[in-house]
């Protein structure tokens, strides 16, 4: 339980924050467009740090290689299929929110 | 004392059911489906829980993945049939609120609830019966790990599905052959229900992600000699390639020539079956492999059925058999399907 | 206590479920989730009954069953659904009841 | 399984079941379809932390699978359910 392990699970409770407030945000925001920020980029930040806290408790090379490709997978899936579905809706001819 | 474990082990059991309620009360036929999908996510957490990695691999890729494209896919064509069942399915309000069944129907309600009261009782009674007989000390847990040397695989459901219970896989095999010949013989493929064009993100997409599904499905059917994985999940997974593709409408998908997906549908079946008839040509019993090459059948059957699954769930997907070469009636003439397919190579 | 044995009420739940839901229901893709909804529990009894108890080994078994059993619930989905599309595409109507009116409706919107 | 591992699984199973409620209230069906997604991620999240907590490697190979998986019902939802016609 070295210095190393501290550190990881330090970033693992840093991470679950990113998650409540991306939920947080999904609940909360306006519109599709806002809640599209909430979605791709504070859970993909929390996902970010659970697998840096993962990585630097991992025993070996491998595993911290298979955690970075499994992050860098849901990175390019969230943000291809944020914006297929925020042209889908700008073509639905949704409004974006604006203050009123 | 519960610790963190337990408590989510009881939010768990309580959301399935909850969300299998709400998803049959839901009004909206499109929200059901996203509820379809999330149930089973969170039933491959579930499978996670009850340690079974085999069976949360194939949730992962097919309940989480595929059947999600599948609802949404026919939902799209239904509501495309129809403009008047499209006003049913997102009228906000329940269609069984909205239609009277006709009296006939009205009177069979009664009888068929009794029945299903009567069905559940029969099964809580059978399960609570069987439960009481089985011995204690893991059913047949204790059995497999004893022959699991002879089955040429580490992995204990891998030995159970390709050589203790073979005949099993192969009559699944066949049901989903069977599955696909149907479809096949009923419909054809249309061209795609989708009247955009895809754009450059959804076309890296798709060349970033199909080579690897490609890859993930042959590390699984690898990979399930010794743990998780086999040839569902890798076929699973394969046909989420298939589907991807055919989603973006990938040009080369569509020149695949039928005869190469017949036998692609054709391969693990025939495969298995041959294996089946050798084995009892030689003395043996049914798919009863010898076993110091155990291992190596056991592989090369996988992996013809993970190629036929894959294909087979994707045909499925595209719900028809391949069209016909418009070349033909034609006379050399470019058809329609031709035109499409042009136009879909300029775009890329 | 053994907090996994909530997973077999669950399964219990979600087969009755599926069950009033196969009946109640008049769209025919609401039929064919319900009847999902009755695999996913009655698969859910199975793994949970086929874990170990303390010590004892996972049995298996029940396991490649389930395992087999998705991929064929997968199939049998996909065949049910081509089979609406089918259905509404030859009859111009989806679901299996419908008033008198909304009938004639449905043939002149087709 | 520490105690960090699992009561961070459990606040990402919350976080999912909070999230339903957007899916069951969303105006419209891109909305739903989000919240899905956010499970997915959450869903990868539990995985990794559950394979490290319970000392189980082939947790990873599933989380790599939803990983794969995730944007698939995103584009089938984009292109065919939502795509296309004007109303």
């Amino acid at each position: 339980m070295g210095l190393l392990h501290n550190l990881g699970t330090v970033c693992i409770l840093l991470g679950i924050p990113f998650f409540i407030s991306g939920t947080i945000g999904l609940l909360r925001f306006p519109d599709i467009y806002t809640r599209l920020h909430a979605l791709t980029k504070a859970d993909n930040v929390g996902l970010g740090f659970v697998v840096l806290g993962l990585s630097l408790q991992a025993d070996g090379w491998h595993t911290v290689a298979r955690l970075l490709l499994i992050w860098l997978l849901v990175l390019i899936a969230s943000s291809a299929s944020c914006h297929l579905v925020a042209r889908a809706a700008l073509r639905k001819k949704i409004e974006p929110w604006s203050r009123p | 004392m519960m610790d963190a474990m337990g408590i989510f082990d009881m939010v768990l059991a309580l959301a399935l059911p909850w969300l299998g309620w709400r998803l049959l009360a839901s009004p909206d036929l499109f929200r059901a489906m996203v509820l379809f999908i999330s149930l089973g996510l969170l039933m491959a957490l579930t499978w996670v829980r009850l340690q079974a990695p085999d069976v949360a691999l194939a949730e992962a890729a097919i309940g989480a993945g595929l059947t999600g494209a599948l609802f949404l896919s026919a939902l799209r064509r239904l509501e495309r049939l129809s403009e008047a069942e499209r006003r049913l399915a997102f009228a906000g309000k329940r269609e069984e609120e909205d239609e009277i069944p006709p009296e006939r129907h009205r009177r069979a309600k009664p009888v068929a609830y009794g029945l299903a009261l009567l069905l559940l009782a029969v099964f809580v009674l059978l399960l609570a019966w069987s439960l009481a007989q089985t011995p204690a000390g893991g059913g047949l847990g204790p059995a497999v790990g004893e022959q699991l040397g002879q089955s040429g695989v580490r992995s204990e459901v891998t030995a159970v599905l390709l050589n203790f219970r073979g005949y099993d896989t192969l009559l699944e095999v066949m049901v989903l052959f069977l599955a696909a010949l149907g479809v096949w013989s009923l419909t054809r493929v249309r061209l795609p229900l989708q009247d955009e064009e895809p754009g450059p993100v959804l076309a890296t997409l798709v060349r970033l992600l199909a080579p690897l599904m490609i890859m993930v499905a042959g590390y699984l059917v690898w990979i399930g000699g010794s743990r998780a994985g086999g040839a569902f999940q890798g076929g699973a997974v394969l046909a989420a390639a298939g589907v991807l593709l055919l989603l973006a409408n990938v040009t080369v998908v569509r020149q695949i020539p039928a005869a190469l997906l017949r036998w692609g549908l054709a391969l693990g079946p025939l495969l298995f079956l041959l294996t089946a008839v050798v084995c009892v040509a030689a003395g043996g019993n049914l798919l009863e492999y010898p076993p110091q090459r155990a291992g190596a059948w056991i592989l090369l059957i996988e992996s013809a059925s993970a190629v036929s699954i894959g294909v087979t769930l994707a045909a499925l997907y595209a719900g028809g058999r391949p069209p016909e070469p418009p070349a033909q009636d034609r006379g050399g003439e470019q058809g329609p399907g031709r035109d499409a397919d042009a136009d879909a190579g300029g775009r890329q | 206590m053994n907090t996994l044995l909530f997973y077999d009420f669950s399964g219990l739940a979600l087969l009755a479920i599926g069950l009033h839901g196969l009946i109640r229901s008049s769209h025919p893709l609401r039929k064919i989730l319900a009847a999902n909804l009755m695999t996913s529990g009655v698969f859910l009894i199975m793994i949970s009954g086929a874990r170990g108890t303390g010590q004892t080994m996972i049995d298996p078994v029940p396991h490649a069953m389930v395992l087999t059993g998705i991929v064929v619930s997968v199939s049998t989905t996909a065949v049910a659904l081509v089979l609406v599309c089918l259905v509404q595409e030859t009859t111009n109507r989806a679901l299996l009841w419908q008033k008198r009116k909304r009938e004639k409706w449905g043939r002149t919107d087709g | 399984m520490s105690w960090q591992y699992s009561s961070a699984a459990l606040f990402l199973l919350l976080a999912i079941v909070a999230g339903l409620g957007r899916i069951l209230r969303g105006p419209t069906a891109a909305d739903s379809m989000l919240a899905a997604q956010l499970f997915g991620t959450c869903g990868v999240a539990i995985l990794l932390l559950l394979a490290r907590g319970l000392e189980w490697e082939v947790l990873q190979d599933i989380a790599l699978v939803f990983a794969l998986l995730a944007a698939l019902a995103a584009v089938a939802f984009a292109l065919r359910t939502w795509g296309g016609t004007e109303r």
